[in-house]
């Protein structure tokens, strides 16, 4: 666990926040999919919230991770409260990562909400390769829409939201349509689930689980994850993912 | 060198080089923390329960935060006695750190085929998880029954001819003196409290309990007060020595253990939040002892002031 | 109008404009709040623990604070029954809500004669607490033993005509479900669950314990879970009304113990953090009701998926 | 509960803090000895701390009262992490009053460590009426000297700490050995059992008793302060008190 300074914390909207801390070489090696946890407070005596939040590296900018975090309970709740300077615990790198090695591929990025986190860096490494990148989002509102302006180097931005605030009104999945060869899908279960079954049989498709997580590191056997095929073996959200073959979860045995 | 003796204990024969051992089910089979902290520096480790057959456990989600607590329902998932026996303890023995084994069964027979097997292993101590239920009993817990008690640690006791034998009790109780004093008359070596209490958590969204299994057990900081009543219940009325646990987050919660009578403590929630957590625990307690002129933290067992 | 109806319900044939009651102990005898909140807008008020004699109390200190819970041995100090109902309920009674007049004995004896008096007084309901020992049967406390919950229930409900009585049960016990079925069938017309856990909390500057009474009482977000937990155990075994209590802060917590099976719900930790608190929460849980176009929160009471 | 605005938050050494809050024009009505408690965090939904922290109105600022703090615990941490602009939750004016409507008297105040809190604001209302004021200021150590300041005006100070460090080095009680009309004392309750025995037996005591507290409004019954002639009744620290007669209270009975 290393102690980090927070270079800043900016309000993207009323539930949307991104915040930059320092980082150690280490964990400026980032890769597109890891994430880190975070201490939500400052007071170490104190045991609620308890245990460390989990957040995707979004961005990386000069000596800084960042992260970008919607609003949910207790813990991000209380990120919000944290200012420049101020110094919170951070573990990480934690986790494995998306496939970024990729050239000349047609390539689809699927997120819902708070799902969009971890593009940002993962779009960074895939351009200028040659690779055809689609990116659909999906919110519940205009609120939901964030970061847009991390996106600039992708081919076509497809946008919805439920309530029509923002882009086309309706589900992101309704309008997968096109064939990729590859594609990176991060946001609600559900969401997830039916986007594999929108795209061709043929194209890959990288997943990136949140489950409920107690420690990050493989202690506790909280985050479990089953794949087809090793039906005997669980997989933990944060040791063996976060990033799976979307393809081989099993998805029933999740019903969070 | 002076300074570390004075975490030395000593637990029914076997040496610990400090009196802070990793709670089952909070360090995996201990392996998973050797990236993260130097297993040599802490007492023990006490490892994931093991049962006869591997065990996949519960459904997801098992684990839910609540105020300062966590309720999980792990479901006891583990690789089996013999593959940890054959696959795990082989490495986990290059550690210089006492390796004690969780184990569980769903009957005496189970319970009494595990610890044979664990006994003949190269581990240092057998810990009987009694927090679940006697299937062949029509699902009657070992744990909040006294008779089953009795009956599953005079049977393991029976089978066991090298390694110590500590009892983990149940908190779900309504006298756990009178549980600690059964195990003891079983034959019980050692004591271990407490496991976690019966817990549970409802999301108002969908009005599902939070955790799959529907109850979990609560550990962390929430369950502190009650542990340490508990440990004080069972120190004023058993002999054998006590480990105490629950809820400890730091070197202050480990001396409240200390002083109600534990003699050595396991440290369970707090290694997920932090596993260095342990390691600064062992370090803030050897400042405190040498800023007291405290010789051994034994010293400390058992001596509140009432 | 037709919003309020939303929180009415009904409870042993007493009417509350809504389904909160402040928790005895944590509101005095409700006068003590009437500074600083309208008193006519909880659903009701159980008051401090009445006995025959007045009592003292325990010495100091009384309380502390643990993670997320606070301790309390305030050792049951009230004026007793009869200066509360000659000097205390005519100037309640003023105030539109239901007044439940929590009691206790040391013996039989005891509680009978103080139900009696309190029976035939202008109260609204009886809540009996067992959490105390008896003292005429050696000590053996009334809330963690059967039969003397068996016999204080039937010997307390014999006595009583005019007045519903609610028995609160002691969470510290091994199946408090038991103990719900044998108020149950011993005459008990609701039940209240839970009273504090019992909890200790040590000063390692001075090796004593934090409460001169040794141990104490543990209550509130820390014990939430338990709480939730064995209110969803008695509600599967009887048929009687359920009060559930423990750890309630804010309207969401209030809801998962309606999920679980309570018909009302007390409030009392919450009370001393802010007095308006018992407020705020009827308020959001209108708009909560409004929102989910749900007509009568009583909807919700049982109502988990499991 | 009102909500106030923290208009500063200074460190005056390591462990010794001030804090300044807007308040209402109730609250400025503060007299010296009435306190009022604090939420010592800002998450609403973290219990952890649970209860609110007692301080004493230790000034008046313009439309501000203003609170000296020693960080002692989990609570008083969590109060050196606000700052200037952050709304706090505050409740009060809680309590009775030091009878600071006194001419011509000979008078004592004495405070052991923080137990200087309540004294700023005594000392401004008991100045310029012909009151003649001795302050005796005791500590553990020079860093528990503080505020003086705030008493230019009394006529004589006497310091002590018990490493000498600053002042004289000793107990602060052995310092008393004038006669008063009337004395003040705030500290630890062996100072303040020790000042009642120091001072003449003519002389009025008032002692500002500091109890755990769980609502500080009368409601749990966990503050009791026993008085001497009134047995079968327990007085409340916080509705009968904090300031009591030094004579009266049964210190015996207070083993913390
Ligand atoms: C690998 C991974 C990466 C993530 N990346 C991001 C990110 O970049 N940005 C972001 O805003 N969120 C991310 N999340 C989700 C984020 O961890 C949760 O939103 C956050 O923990 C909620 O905490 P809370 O205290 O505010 O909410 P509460 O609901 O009060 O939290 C209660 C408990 O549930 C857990 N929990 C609640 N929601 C989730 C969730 N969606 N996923 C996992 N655990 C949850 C919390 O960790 C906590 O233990 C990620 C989760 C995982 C597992
Ligand atoms: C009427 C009154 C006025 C006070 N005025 C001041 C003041 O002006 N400045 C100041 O620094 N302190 C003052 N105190 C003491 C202050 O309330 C405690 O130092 C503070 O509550 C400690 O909280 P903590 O969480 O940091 O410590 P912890 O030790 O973690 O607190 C644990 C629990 O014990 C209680 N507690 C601990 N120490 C004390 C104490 N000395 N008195 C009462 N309760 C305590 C806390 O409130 C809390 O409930 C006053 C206390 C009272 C009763
Ligand atoms: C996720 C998790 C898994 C656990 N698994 C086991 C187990 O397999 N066997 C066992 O005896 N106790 C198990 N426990 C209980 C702990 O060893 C410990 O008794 C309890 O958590 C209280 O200590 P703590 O508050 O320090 O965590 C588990 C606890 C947790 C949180
Ligand atoms: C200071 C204090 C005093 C209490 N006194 C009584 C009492 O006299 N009678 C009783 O039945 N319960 C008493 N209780 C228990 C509460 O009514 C309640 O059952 C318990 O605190 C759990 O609820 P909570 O977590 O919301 O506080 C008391 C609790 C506290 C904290
Ligand atoms: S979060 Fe603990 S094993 Fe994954
Ligand atoms: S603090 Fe509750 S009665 Fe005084």
């Amino acid at each position: 666990m290393a102690k980090s300074k927070i270079i800043y914390n900016k309000k993207i909207n009323d539930n949307y926040f991104t915040m930059s801390i320092s980082a150690s070489s280490e964990t400026l090696k980032a890769k597109p999919g890891n994430f880190i946890m975070l201490k939500t407070n400052k007071n170490n005596l104190v045991y609620d919230p308890l245990l460390r939040r989990s957040f995707a590296v979004s961005d990386i900018e000069e000596d800084n991770i960042v992260i970008t975090y919607k609003v949910i309970g207790k813990g991000t709740l209380g990120l919000t409260y944290l200012r420049e300077n101020d110094i919170i615990e951070t573990s990480g790198l934690l986790g494995n990562y998306f496939n970024c090695s990729l050239n000349n591929k047609r390539i689809a990025i699927i997120a819902g909400g708070i799902g969009i986190a971890p593009f940002p860096l993962l779009v960074k490494r895939l351009t200028k390769k040659n690779n055809f990148i689609d990116l659909y989002y999906g919110g519940k509102s205009k609120n939901d829409i964030v970061l847009l302006d991390k996106f600039k180097e992708v081919d076509n931005i497809f946008i919805t939201t439920e309530d029509g605030s923002k882009g086309k009104k309706g589900l992101i999945t309704d309008y997968i349509n096109r064939e990729y060869e590859i594609a990176f899908v991060c946001g609600p279960n559900p969401m997830m689930m039916h986007s594999i079954y929108k795209l061709n049989e043929t194209c890959e498709i990288e997943v990136s689980m949140e489950e409920r997580m107690a420690c990050g590191i493989g202690l506790c056997m909280g985050c479990i994850v089953n794949l087809r095929e090793e039906t005997m073996k669980n997989k933990k959200c944060c040791k063996d993912g976060p990033i799976f073959n979307g393809r081989k979860v099993v998805w029933q045995n999740l019903n969070n | 060198m002076a300074e570390l003796k004075q975490l030395e204990v000593c637990l029914c024969g076997i040496p610990f080089k400090n009196p802070l051992i990793l709670a089952s089910g909070t360090c995996g089979y201990g392996l998973e923390l050797r990236d993260y902290i130097d297993l040599n520096r802490v007492g023990g480790i006490s490892v994931k329960g093991l049962s006869l057959q591997p065990c996949k456990g519960n459904p997801m989600p098992r684990i839910v935060e609540t105020s300062a607590g966590l309720i999980n329902a792990i479901g006891l998932e583990n690789v089996g006695v013999n593959d940890f026996i054959n696959n795990i303890l082989p490495d986990l023995k290059k550690f210089d750190t006492v390796i004690i084994a969780n184990f569980w069964g769903k009957s005496i027979e189970e319970y009494v085929e595990v610890a044979r097997l664990l006994d003949a292993s190269d581990i240092d101590m057998l810990e009987m998880n009694v927090s679940c239920p006697n299937i062949k009993e029509g699902g009657i817990s070992f744990g909040t029954n006294l008779k089953q008690l009795e009956n599953v640690t005079n049977s393991v006791k029976k089978i066991i001819k090298y390694k110590p034998l500590i009892v983990k009790l149940s908190p779900n109780v309504g006298n756990i003196a009178t549980f600690a004093k059964a195990a003891e008359n079983s034959g019980a070596d050692c004591i271990s409290a407490i496991n976690t209490i019966l817990a549970m958590s409802i999301d108002i969204n969908t009005f599902k309990p939070r955790i799959a299994n529907v109850t979990g057990g609560l550990s962390g900081p929430a369950i502190k007060p009650i542990a340490v009543r508990m440990v004080y219940e069972i120190y004023k009325s058993i002999n054998i020595p006590i480990i105490g646990l629950g809820g400890i987050m730091n070197y202050m919660d480990v001396l409240e253990f200390f002083l109600v009578g534990s003699k050595v403590v396991q440290i369970g929630t707090a290694n997920f939040i932090n596993p260095d957590n342990a390691l600064n625990i062992i370090n803030d307690l050897k400042d405190y002892l040498n800023d007291k002129k405290i010789k051994n933290i034994s010293e400390l067992t058992g001596k509140i002031v009432v």
